[in-house]
């Protein structure tokens, strides 16, 4: 495999250093040392972020904002200055752009449901791309019925490129377009600059769903000039249940609030009721401090790490991946087959082998990839297919995982084909 | 055989085979080997639930006992169906209802009917247990 | 003090052996041993429930539900056990009428958002009572205005209790009753039991938000026939993001969903969608898998404990603490002044000192009590007050921190007054 | 006295104050005696945001120079803004924009400034920044 292998610069990242940060990787499963190549559905936590949110509850637990005394104070001063982390990790032009949701789901639907309350009419429509999670699909289905709008789906074409030459009269009627950076289910990068772009000449705000794109690429809001962009912790080594939503501030004041609670507001009566100002109009209830914390030393470890050193390190390994299972006989990629037009993602079928039985053959050598429509199926519908294998890289993984890849899935194909 | 005879003879054959790839090939063989369903049944009012692999499922009634067929596109779900109906087909509606499975738990391939797995497998045995409650109460009527 | 008390029975918990689960009571503020008594804000979380949280991430943290590989397996498992213990916590009759949000606030803005969505028309109420939560008015107040609705209130008297005599009269046009089981503001046990009987006998749903209930009282969802019920696990030592919605199945499945995204769909195309069975249906995106094991953990901690244990050591402490702050001269109690009517909460204030003063003179003295509107402004405008001074019980709390907060107290009037 | 001048003075005050409990009882007793506002401009216009307690503040412009008075509900907020008007008023909008106030920072109360705490003193400094711009922009234009 390595004589014909696209030349591969050696990575500044010590990946077996990086390894040690995350104690799971050394657990086994059925005897055998566990791969973890699930990566895109959610990645492992390094001790960095599980100490944070230990040092947090250890030292500073209290509820914050509305508290006088010092722990109160401590810990909304560590919650605000996550929200900074934040800030400065996508660029954002102010603090308060950056609003916590439980993660990309709420962040979208957030946005459909107050975009769609004063935005839309009867008769308007929604663009999406036919690679779209459905997260960035039903969110837009459900306030879409409830306003008489219809989704339109910008098309994608065998390799798993969007097909954008048609966007300026797709957008006609397009009240917002909501795509993502990278799909989760083919992994390919799409060309969000020039539909972002596009969208912006004929007035029409987009969402970028970026769930599969921070944890991989540098993603700068303002460079993008995106009026919304979600991401989810817990896909870029930050803990469950926790997200981002960042909107630029001309959008988020414009909407409504969301949800109705405590800090959300200014003054309440029963009989009326005046709102906070940004980020806190969004965010009602206790936050989740624990998961600030826990996500700004997420980004930390990222940026100690440094994001193009984690691009260049896993574009790599990609391409190591890629010349390796190329070498398998009767597998076919799904999605883009070169390195340079993906991110995190190897969605792959061998054969008429069903995506499910590789997944437990696989599973059954401590190799843990998803199988399925990975929540996308109109993507596989548009391929015909009941769904795929995948595979997904984190900065953690190694040229042994491929390895362990490449050969439990020929000893797979042993057995099923 | 009774369907716990039936049982014993599965885990005895599994209990030859040594280490998890004997027991796969074997299921998987099973998989390929299962005389696929009837293609009039092939059809969506048959298929059971699945998130992972689809199944079908197809019974007939005869002289008091039933008999099933059914057909998967996930080979080793195939296999474990095709155990399956060896043990519970060519049975009485109450033998059906009364039988504890416990041969796939007993041969290590218990995740297949974790409820959190959602591939069918399970979706089937309670299917094929609703069939028979529905003859059972049907031929007690009779 | 202790002469001219109440008599106080003997607790069947070690109260110091408790401490110790929580090291975070070791710390200091301002050179003083912690005294922590903003309880009902957040409470403070025991080792067990941050080793569990800990040991799911070091273990088999993954995505749940849509993995075939071991490690997703393990992880759904912990968190469908999860949900699990929390039906049995509350004794709902189903696991699935158990729904998975982000803490009580989402719970309610869910309820009201989707039972809002089909339920209510112009001209229709909503009834809460005076003593509620912002997180249980304002999202009312959200759909109400959206669906033309308006808000009636069950009136309080001087102190603190509900009048409920004019019940039957106020429920005419109501569509659904909202009220706390306790008052986050004045600590009163609100009487529940009456209020849904008499809702029930008009056909009118309740939702029961007992954010300041489950760490003290035994709730029980089919005893008190909820139609739904709110919590938030921070406040019953878990961790922070997350919280309860239970809700009858009949109801559950009457309502439309709430957000769109992964697990709550069957099957999507772009022309259609199809929901999930319960819980899952309510709830879209990820799961915040680290919580609900961490919420699991807590209730464990707390029936390991006994709720019926907890609720009588906190009435010994509560009597003690109001015996003794009764002795402080011009302390007033805002709300029911007697132990027995009350969970959790003290509301005071003394002569004239502003409670932001009080709160801070406590504070320089390591004793860490709420000040403010509690958000619960309407209950100071009916008080004509700007706020009280709150402390708040858990069961960690003893002796030594009542006399602190007396002392305390004594002090900050010298300064003050 | 400048404004610095004015701040070292206070520093240096408190300086001689040794724990906390002589510091908050000076702030406490500036409290009590700051010279009520006007009631006439104890008005909802110049009330200052602030969630914990509430801060009222008035300006008046006489031969270039700003004059403050304020009213807090809350004692201790009150000691501090009698000590900020005494550092900041009487001053030029220009003397005003340019100051650094340090030394609420200096004798320990920095935490009434931290923007988490929304008591209305980090509100009025803004505020009378604000003031000090207008009429310095205004003083320019006449
Ligand atoms: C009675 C009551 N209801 C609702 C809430 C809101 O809970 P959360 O902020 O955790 O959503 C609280 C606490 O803040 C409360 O005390
Ligand atoms: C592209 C994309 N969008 C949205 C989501 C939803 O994110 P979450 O489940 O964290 O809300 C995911 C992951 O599941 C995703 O990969």
């Amino acid at each position: 495999m390595q004589d014909n292998a696209t030349i591969i610069e050696p990575s500044m990242l010590d990946i077996e250093k990086i390894r040690r940060d995350f104690p799971i990787l050394e657990r086994t499963v059925y005897g055998y040392p566990l791969v973890y190549l699930d990566n895109a559905a959610t990645t492992q936590k390094p001790e960095q972020v599980l100490k944070a949110m230990d040092d947090y509850y250890h030292t500073i637990n209290s509820n914050v904002h509305r508290g006088v005394h010092y722990l109160s104070q401590q810990a909304t001063e560590a919650y605000e200055a996550a929200r900074h982390t934040v800030a400065d990790f996508i660029n954002a032009a102010h603090t308060h752009e950056i609003i916590f949701t439980r993660g990309t789901s709420e962040a979208i639907n957030l946005v459909a449901a107050c975009f769609g309350k004063t935005e839309l009419r009867p008769g308007d429509s929604i663009l999406v791309s036919a690679v779209e999670h459905h997260s960035n699909i039903v969110p837009w289905q459900l306030i879409g019925e409830e306003k008489g709008a219809t989704l339109k789906v910008i098309p994608v074409d065998e390799n798993g490129d969007l097909i954008i030459d048609e966007l300026d009269h797709l957008l006609k009627g397009v009240k917002i377009v909501a795509v993502n950076y990278v799909s989760n289910s083919l992994g390919g990068i799409n060309p969000i600059r020039e539909i972002i772009a596009a969208a912006h000449r004929h007035g029409i705000p987009v969402l970028v769903d970026a769930a599969q794109a921070v944890q991989h690429l540098t993603v700068d809001v303002q460079e993008l000039d995106a009026d919304f962009l979600a991401f989810s912790s817990h896909k870029i080594y930050g803990p469950t249940g926790f997200g981002i939503l960042y909107g630029k501030e001309s959008w988020l004041n414009k909407l409504p609030p969301y949800q109705g609670g405590g800090e959300m507001i200014k003054t309440v009566t029963f009989e009326k009721t005046t709102y906070n100002d940004l980020p806190y109009k969004f965010e009602a209830g206790t936050p989740d401090m624990a998961g600030a914390i826990g996500l700004a030393a997420a980004i930390g470890y990222v940026q100690e790490l440094g994001i193009s050193n984690i691009q260049q390190a896993e574009h790599s390994l990609m391409t190591y991946a890629l010349d390796a299972m190329r070498e398998i006989p009767n597998l076919r990629f799904v999605g883009a087959a070169d390195a340079t037009h993906r991110a995190g993602v190897i969605s792959f079928l061998v054969g008429d082998i069903h995506p499910f039985d590789m997944g437990e053959i696989l599973d059954k050598q401590g190799i843990a990839v998803r199988t399925g429509h990975h929540c996308a199926q109109p993507v596989m519908d548009r391929y015909c297919i009941p769904g795929t294998v995948r595979a997904s890289l984190a900065i953690y993984n190694n040229r042994t995982d491929i390895d362990r890849l490449t050969a439990g899935i020929r000893k797979a194909v042993k057995l099923l084909a | 055989m009774t369907i716990k005879e039936q049982q014993d003879e599965i885990i005895a054959d599994f209990d030859f085979l040594g280490n998890w790839d004997d027991k796969y090939e074997y299921i998987i063989q099973l998989g390929k080997e299962l005389p696929l369903i009837d293609a009039q049944y092939k059809k969506d009012e048959n298929l059971i639930k699945g998130c992972q692999s689809r199944v079908w499922l197809h019974v007939d009634y005869r002289e008091g006992k039933l008999f099933f067929t059914a057909e998967s596109d996930a080979v080793i779900t195939k296999g474990l169906i095709s155990l399956l109906i060896k043990v519970l087909s060519d049975h009485t509606p109450k033998e059906i209802t009364d039988a504890q499975i416990t041969f796939i738990d007993t041969i290590g391939l218990s995740s297949h009917l974790s409820p959190t797995r959602s591939n069918g497998l399970l979706s089937m045995v309670k299917q094929i247990k609703m069939y028979a409650v529905a003859y059972q109460s049907k031929s007690l009527q009779s």
